[in-house]
């Protein structure tokens, strides 16, 4: 059906090279590779938003250059990219139909927009929502379903999803999964992006590989076992150990209090939440999008005002919550945020500059003092290389790394900054599988030292196979609290689950 | 019946939460003025003053477009003076008859405006400096064709701004609250108003949905020209005459109306219902202050000062909300 | 009519008028020395009338002072004496203040004639007459210079009436005596602008031997130009206002002569004739024309 | 030593792509002008034009920092006014020596702009509001201190902006360059200044980063509103004059330089060395402009469409650049 021949894309340097392939109807086609190998720009070059530097594709028989996205859905080609495009001030409903908003003679048609949006969200399991609040009022995983629905309930020929569950827990890369199965029966050609192996295997008719911008080869599914397709995606090969084999080392010994936090609650979406949590202790919190974990990390961060509760750091006496970040970054909290383009990185920025940002308002550090630029630039050198940082160099800005290669950037700013207590919300979003490992390590050599450690992430085996505990959160409030190592993934989900089906009845602990 | 009643009730609060804060103001300075201001509290004051906010009025909606688009256009009164020459020309000199020339002189601002916003968005260049840009070419061009001179237009224009007998207010007043009505629905009800949100809001993701942005945001300012060419009518016709010099530093009268009534500047939000409150703070401060006979001094930072409170609250209101 | 006016207005004070003086800036010192002057004659005769004084922003901000005109209709004043911006857009609006029973005085820019015939209306005026004054202050230049030499002049904001009469008066007085001007340039009757301009003179005409501004402070900002370039002793300055500013550079030497128009006694003249109007509003209203003075270095005290 | 050279060029190549747009059309500005206008590739003129920016020059700096930090300075002209203003009062009524006064004056102008800071950071209001309020709060108290008169301070100020004998230009200028290049390194090399760009660039990620705002913010504006006292300093004593009427509408003109410069009115970028390249390209075309004696409506619509063309002969070649 699309046919891409010798397809290139020249930045600074060659972000996919020469990479041809074939994508049939009613397949669906996985494209895997590390971080920064060009998934996603090969991706943007099919839709239209970059133009390539050579190559060309045929869609259908005919040739296909198409040079706005505008052009790509009209050939019937569309894309959920892995960077969110939602418009917070709009409804969710426009930004539903923003392509396409029905109208007659360019006047709204509001009741028919009305309508079918309760469909759509229906549909994609946000039947929960109101059509007419505005997107602002969303999170991260919702903003994420929204995304897909804006762009998938048009029929198409080709349908791009890159990283779509990196944000999804679950309960709705399930509902997902279910829509790609009727869209495949539909005779749409599926290109699949993922870092989650497992469900590649499960979901792909074919895999494709890139390492460094060219095409490793394209196998059926089954032909692969999951550490061949990781030793091809990496250079030189690694072989990767399943998650589930890297327990932590033995669950913290020490005693001394990293955090406490005491009826904790943020209205409407965080209620009474208490919890401690033990230096050297990984604790993670499971749930469903929705479930109000944002909120939680958010409040004990002060980056919202919390409307009760009290904190305790260290073995400092408790306190009011944090009214703003920087008295929480002062107290030794640390937070790793979901949202990394709203309100992680400076996306215009270098590297070296976002990594240096935390460092710019240390006490004693006056205003006119120097920056120190080009140590800046050597710490940022030496995490490039700790964290495989796929980049030409260190000015290079941020906004054009990879996702994947962006949320690197996320942790190094924050490694550098250093703090007693880690929050980290959904801290390995969109990284590949073998940095993913690297990942872990540092997690686990943080808790190491000491630090406590609080992991929020909708990948329930990354939890399994990280935490020393894991608390879950379901409707805001604080419904049940696990320890490892042996985990009864079943109970969790439960659990995840306690707060909706019995609203209001099941007080907190 | 039930839930009627508290569906209704509903919408009361909401209306105060939106408008609520600029309502206390507007009644605040009436009350404070009423009091000391003799003769401010009547029927011809309040009407006087109605009859003299046309043309700030359809500017500011203007504005407001433009802004909630992400935009800026900081030449609405050099535009409002070359439309308002252009108009004279064509009566005057050209002769030609009444509605053709009025609809020669929006046109003509609606040039303006439409390039001003082809430019800024077809090369993407800061919409700031090629307003600026316009706001010299424009005033220099209405010193152009008027070689400097205000040019008297006769009454031939004045019923447009003559308070109607019974009423007491002006056809230019009606019109300007048709503006002000259709702006807010043009914004809320209107494929290009929604895009216009979008664009304002975050014009790289508008691009990366598929949806051209060029197209309606000339669109945009063309609006906001033409306004501007409307505006221009409505005070010469209340001056009986045209003068190159009109509207200096109404841009930031404008945009002031603007963010009193809560557009952002930085684009995606806004009320044109809103703006006209704003546009009616600023007025009935001027008007006020002139009838105290305010020292010029006392004027300007009077003014000021409530500018900035009136924002003040507003924000302290909206944080004390979220509360 | 002036009765009708007298019976809607508060009753508090019917034998006392409330006398509305409309200025343009009053951020511009002529203006608020004639607004001055105008609150001291109140104050000396307070139980004769009221004032208020209003003025504009910025002296091309027409539509405001029109709107200022309906405000004081509103606020039920007996007179309006007006210093228009504009010599022609404000004649309408003083219109309906005469229809609305008010007495009009204009003061210090002259209404235009045609404009008042073509809206049938009569209104005194009391002012100076620019283009004369403008001419003295030329002379007077013209007797330190040589027939032939080149002047350069200034001119304020072009579409201000008195502005054009100011340059008419220079452009006379220069012609009469046989100099030669090579330049004339608006520096909107701003000091810094001036400067700017000036100073381009100055280079572009090295053989420039005076400038004449048309008001104080773009002489202000002339002389500054001619003393940056280090032609204080060849280049004459004159001005016209004689601000507090210019008497003292004309002391100091560095400014030939300006032209007082006695901003302060203008206002006070309007009002005069207001308050004669409002008693006796059978009488026939008259023109009156106010002294201009050349001041110079002898005429100021030192 | 190939290293070297190579090295050499690709920075003589990097400062080509920075500066070379802006060099280019200065060059042909003093090209046009010099074929057609009288002595004006003169060493007087040029020296004339270098001795007249300094004022603008020094503002235009404080509002890049502004602008880069995402903020926006419209009181820059009226603090101007005060500042000056207030070293008239101190230096001929109160007496004071002249360090007393200056610092006195430049004091006053920091406070105006941390005020500015403060209320707009610490309250989330717009810039834009908040110093278009005191844009009028400040030209009002100039007025007030001054009577709404011009005074004159005479030559006791007149070393400042005076040529000195053997270079040509003005203690002024030489101090405008100094806070050029002062600016250009607390942008590039402070704390300060890299908090700004960080601000600018996306506040919520600085927040989030555990970094105060308010902080910072309040110093940038101080730092403009100083830079506004020393501008009224060089502009008072380059006229001789105070005069509360001065430095109206600067804040357009300075914000002209900027974005000419190439700074983002939306922040996180600018450059203060491109900012004084901007100063030049209006300044060179307004001197230009008035040598060649050209008529008001001529001045103006050429000076609107060069503004136009520099930016878009900017964005033009930047756009190649890319492809
Ligand atoms: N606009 C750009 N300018 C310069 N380099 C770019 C730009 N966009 C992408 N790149 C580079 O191209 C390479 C491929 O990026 P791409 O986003 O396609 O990676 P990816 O395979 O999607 O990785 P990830 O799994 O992290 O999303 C990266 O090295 C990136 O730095
Ligand atoms: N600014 C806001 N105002 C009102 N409600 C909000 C706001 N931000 C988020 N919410 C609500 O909070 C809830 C939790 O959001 P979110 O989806 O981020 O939770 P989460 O548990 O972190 O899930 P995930 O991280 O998987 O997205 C959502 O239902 C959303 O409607
Ligand atoms: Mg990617
Ligand atoms: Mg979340």
């Amino acid at each position: 059906m699309l046919k891409l021949d010798s397809l290139t894309k020249d930045f600074a340097t060659r972000a996919v090279d020469q990479v041809s392939l074939e994508f049939a109807p009613g397949q669906v086609h996985a494209l895997l590779g590390a971080n920064g190998a060009g998934k996603s720009t090969l991706c943007k070059m099919i839709a239209g938003l970059i133009l390539p530097t050579q190559g060309s594709m045929v869609l259908a028989g005919k040739k296909y250059s198409p040079d706005s996205k505008r052009q790509a859905q009209r050939a019937g080609v569309q894309i959920v990219q892995q960077e969110l495009n939602v418009l917070e001030t709009l409804t969710l409903a426009e930004n539903l139909f923003l392509s396409n908003l029905p109208n007659r003679w360019g006047i709204l048609s509001r009741r028919t927009m009305h309508r079918r949006a309760c469909e759509i969200l229906v549909d994609f399991g946000l039947g929960d929502l109101d059509p007419h609040a505005p997107a602002s009022s969303l999170g991260v995983g919702q903003q994420q379903l929204l995304e897909i629905a804006a762009n998938t309930w048009q029929p198409t020929q080709v349908l791009i999803l890159d990283e779509p569950t990196a944000a999804l827990s679950t309960r709705e890369s399930q509902r997902l999964f279910e829509k790609i199965h009727f869209w495949k029966h539909q005779g749409v050609a599926i290109l699949y992006i993922s870092h989650r192996l497992a469900e590649v295997q499960t979901l792909a008719d074919r895999i494709s590989i890139l390492r460094d911008g060219r095409l490793q080869g394209t196998w059926s599914r089954g032909e692969l076992q999951e550490c061949d397709i990781v030793a091809k995606m990496t250079n030189p090969a690694k072989s990767i150990a399943p998650i589930s084999s890297i327990l932590p080392a033995s669950p913290a010994e020490s005693s001394r209090q990293a955090l406490r936090v005491e009826q904790l609650r943020l209205s409407p979406k965080v209620q009474n939440v208490s919890f401690s949590l033990r230096a050297g202790e990984i604790l993670g919190v499971a749930g469903l999008v929705g479930s109000g974990r944002t909120e939680l990390l958010r409040a004990i961060f002060g980056a919202d005002r919390a409307s009760g509760g009290s904190l305790q750091v260290g073995d400092k006496p408790a306190c009011k919550p944090f009214r703003n970040p920087n008295e929480a970054v002062r107290a030794g909290l640390v937070m790793i945020s979901e949202d990394r383009k709203a309100d992680g990185l400076l996306l215009t920025e270098s590297i070296a500059a976002n990594i240096q940002l935390p460092m710019l308002d240390r006490p004693g550090l006056g205003r006119f003092a120097l920056a120190r630029t080009g140590q800046a630039r050597r710490i940022a050198e030496t995490y490039c290389q700790n964290l495989a940082i796929r980049c030409d160099s260190t000015d290079q800005s941020v906004g054009t790394l990879s996702g994947g290669n962006q949320q690197k950037v996320v942790l190094a700013k924050w490694l550098e900054r250093d703090g007693t207590v880690f929050l980290m919300d959904e801290p390995t979003r969109g990284i590949d599988v073998a940095a993913r490992q690297q990942v872990y390590e540092v997690i686990r050599n943080l808790a190491k030292a000491g630090k406590g450690i609080l992991v929020v992430s909708s990948d329930l085996e990354e939890l399994i196979g990280l935490c020393d505990s894991i608390g879950v959160m379901s409707n805001g409030r604080w419904t049940a609290s696990f320890s490892g190592p042996n985990y009864e993934p079943q109970a969790i989900l439960e659990a995840m689950f306690a707060g909706y089906s019995a609203p209001e009845t099941s007080t907190p602990p | 019946m039930k839930d009627h009643a508290v569906s209704s009730n509903r919408a009361i609060q909401q209306t105060l939460a939106t408008y609520g804060g600029l309502l206390v103001a507007i009644l605040a300075l009436l009350g404070f003025f009423g009091v000391f201001a003799k003769n401010f509290l009547t029927a011809t004051t309040l009407l006087t003053m109605a009859n003299s906010i046309p043309d700030i009025t359809v500017v500011a909606v203007g504005m407001t477009l433009v802004l909630i688009a992400g935009g800026i256009d900081l030449s609405v009164g050099s535009v409002l003076a070359l439309s308002a020459c252009c108009l004279g020309w064509l009566m005057v000199d050209l002769k030609l008859p009444l509605w053709l020339a009025s609809l020669g002189a929006i046109a003509l601002g609606a040039c303006c405006g439409g390039l001003n916003g082809w430019i800024s968005a077809a090369f993407r260049i800061p919409a700031f400096i090629v307003t600026l840009g316009m706001l010299e070419i424009a005033r220099g061009s209405a010193y152009w064709i008027t070689d400097s001179n205000t040019k008297y237009v006769g009454s031939s224009l004045g019923w447009f701004s003559d308070p109607i007998a019974p009423l007491g207010v002006s056809v230019s007043f009606l019109i300007a609250t048709a503006v002000v009505l259709a702006g807010q629905w043009l914004l809320h009800q209107t494929v290009l108003g929604r895009t216009a949100v979008a664009i304002g809001t975050n014009a790289e993701s508008v691009r990366m949905a598929g949806i051209r942005t060029t197209a309606p945001m000339v669109t945009l300012y063309a609006i906001c020209g033409g306004l501007c060419g409307l505006a221009g009518m409505m005070q010469s016709s209340r001056l009986s005459t045209v003068d190159p010099n009109s509207g200096v530093g109404m841009e930031l009268s404008a945009i002031a109306a603007c963010v009193i009534g809560g557009t952002s500047l930085r684009g995606g939000q806004g009320s044109v219902v809103r703006t006209f409150f704003g546009v009616l703070v600023i007025s009935i401060l001027q008007t006020g202050l002139a009838q105290l006979g305010a020292t010029d001094p006392i004027k300007r930072i009077v003014t000021g000062g409530v500018i900035i409170l009136s924002v003040l609250l507003d924000s302290l209101r909206k944080q004390s909300a979220i509360r | 009519q002036p009765n009708a006016s007298n019976t809607s207005s508060p009753p508090a004070s019917p034998d006392k008028p409330k006398i509305a003086l409309v200025m343009k800036s009053l951020a511009n010192e002529f203006f608020s020395t004639m607004a001055e002057g105008a609150k001291q004659h109140q104050s000396q005769n307070s139980q004769q009338y009221e004032l208020v004084v209003n003025g504009i922003k910025d002296e091309r901000d027409l539509a405001r002072q029109a709107a200022i005109i309906d405000e004081m209709i509103a606020a039920k004043v007996q007179a309006i004496v007006v210093a228009p911006a504009d010599s022609k857009a404000l004649v309408p609006v003083l219109r309906r203040a005469k229809l609305a029973g008010l007495v009009v005085v204009n003061i210090d820019n002259k209404l235009d004639e045609e404009i008042l015939n073509a809206e049938s209306l009569s209104v005194p005026f009391v002012g100076p007459n620019n283009l004369l004054g403008a001419k003295s202050v030329g002379q007077h230049l013209a007797n330190s210079l040589k027939p032939g030499d080149q002047v350069a002049v200034l001119e304020g904001i072009r579409t201000s009436f008195n502005a054009t009469q100011r340059r008419l008066g220079f452009e006379q007085a220069m012609k009469d005596a046989g100099m030669q001007i090579v330049d004339s340039q608006s520096a909107n009757w701003e000091t810094n602008q001036a400067n700017t301009i000036a100073a381009s003179m100055l280079n572009a005409h090295p053989d420039l031997k005076a400038i004449l501004a048309a008001n104080d402070s773009m002489a202000l900002g002339a002389m500054a130009a001619i003393k940056a370039a280090n032609k204080t002793d060849a280049v004459q300055v004159v001005g016209f206002d004689n601000i507090s500013a210019a008497q003292e550079a004309i002391r100091q030497g560095k400014m030939l002569a300006t032209a007082d128009q006695h901003g302060d006694q203008l206002a006070v003249y309007g009002i005069e004739l207001a308050l004669k109007l409002l008693q006796d509003p059978k009488s026939l209203p008259e023109d009156r024309e106010t002294p201009v003075d050349l001041i110079t270095a002898g005429s100021l005290p030192k």
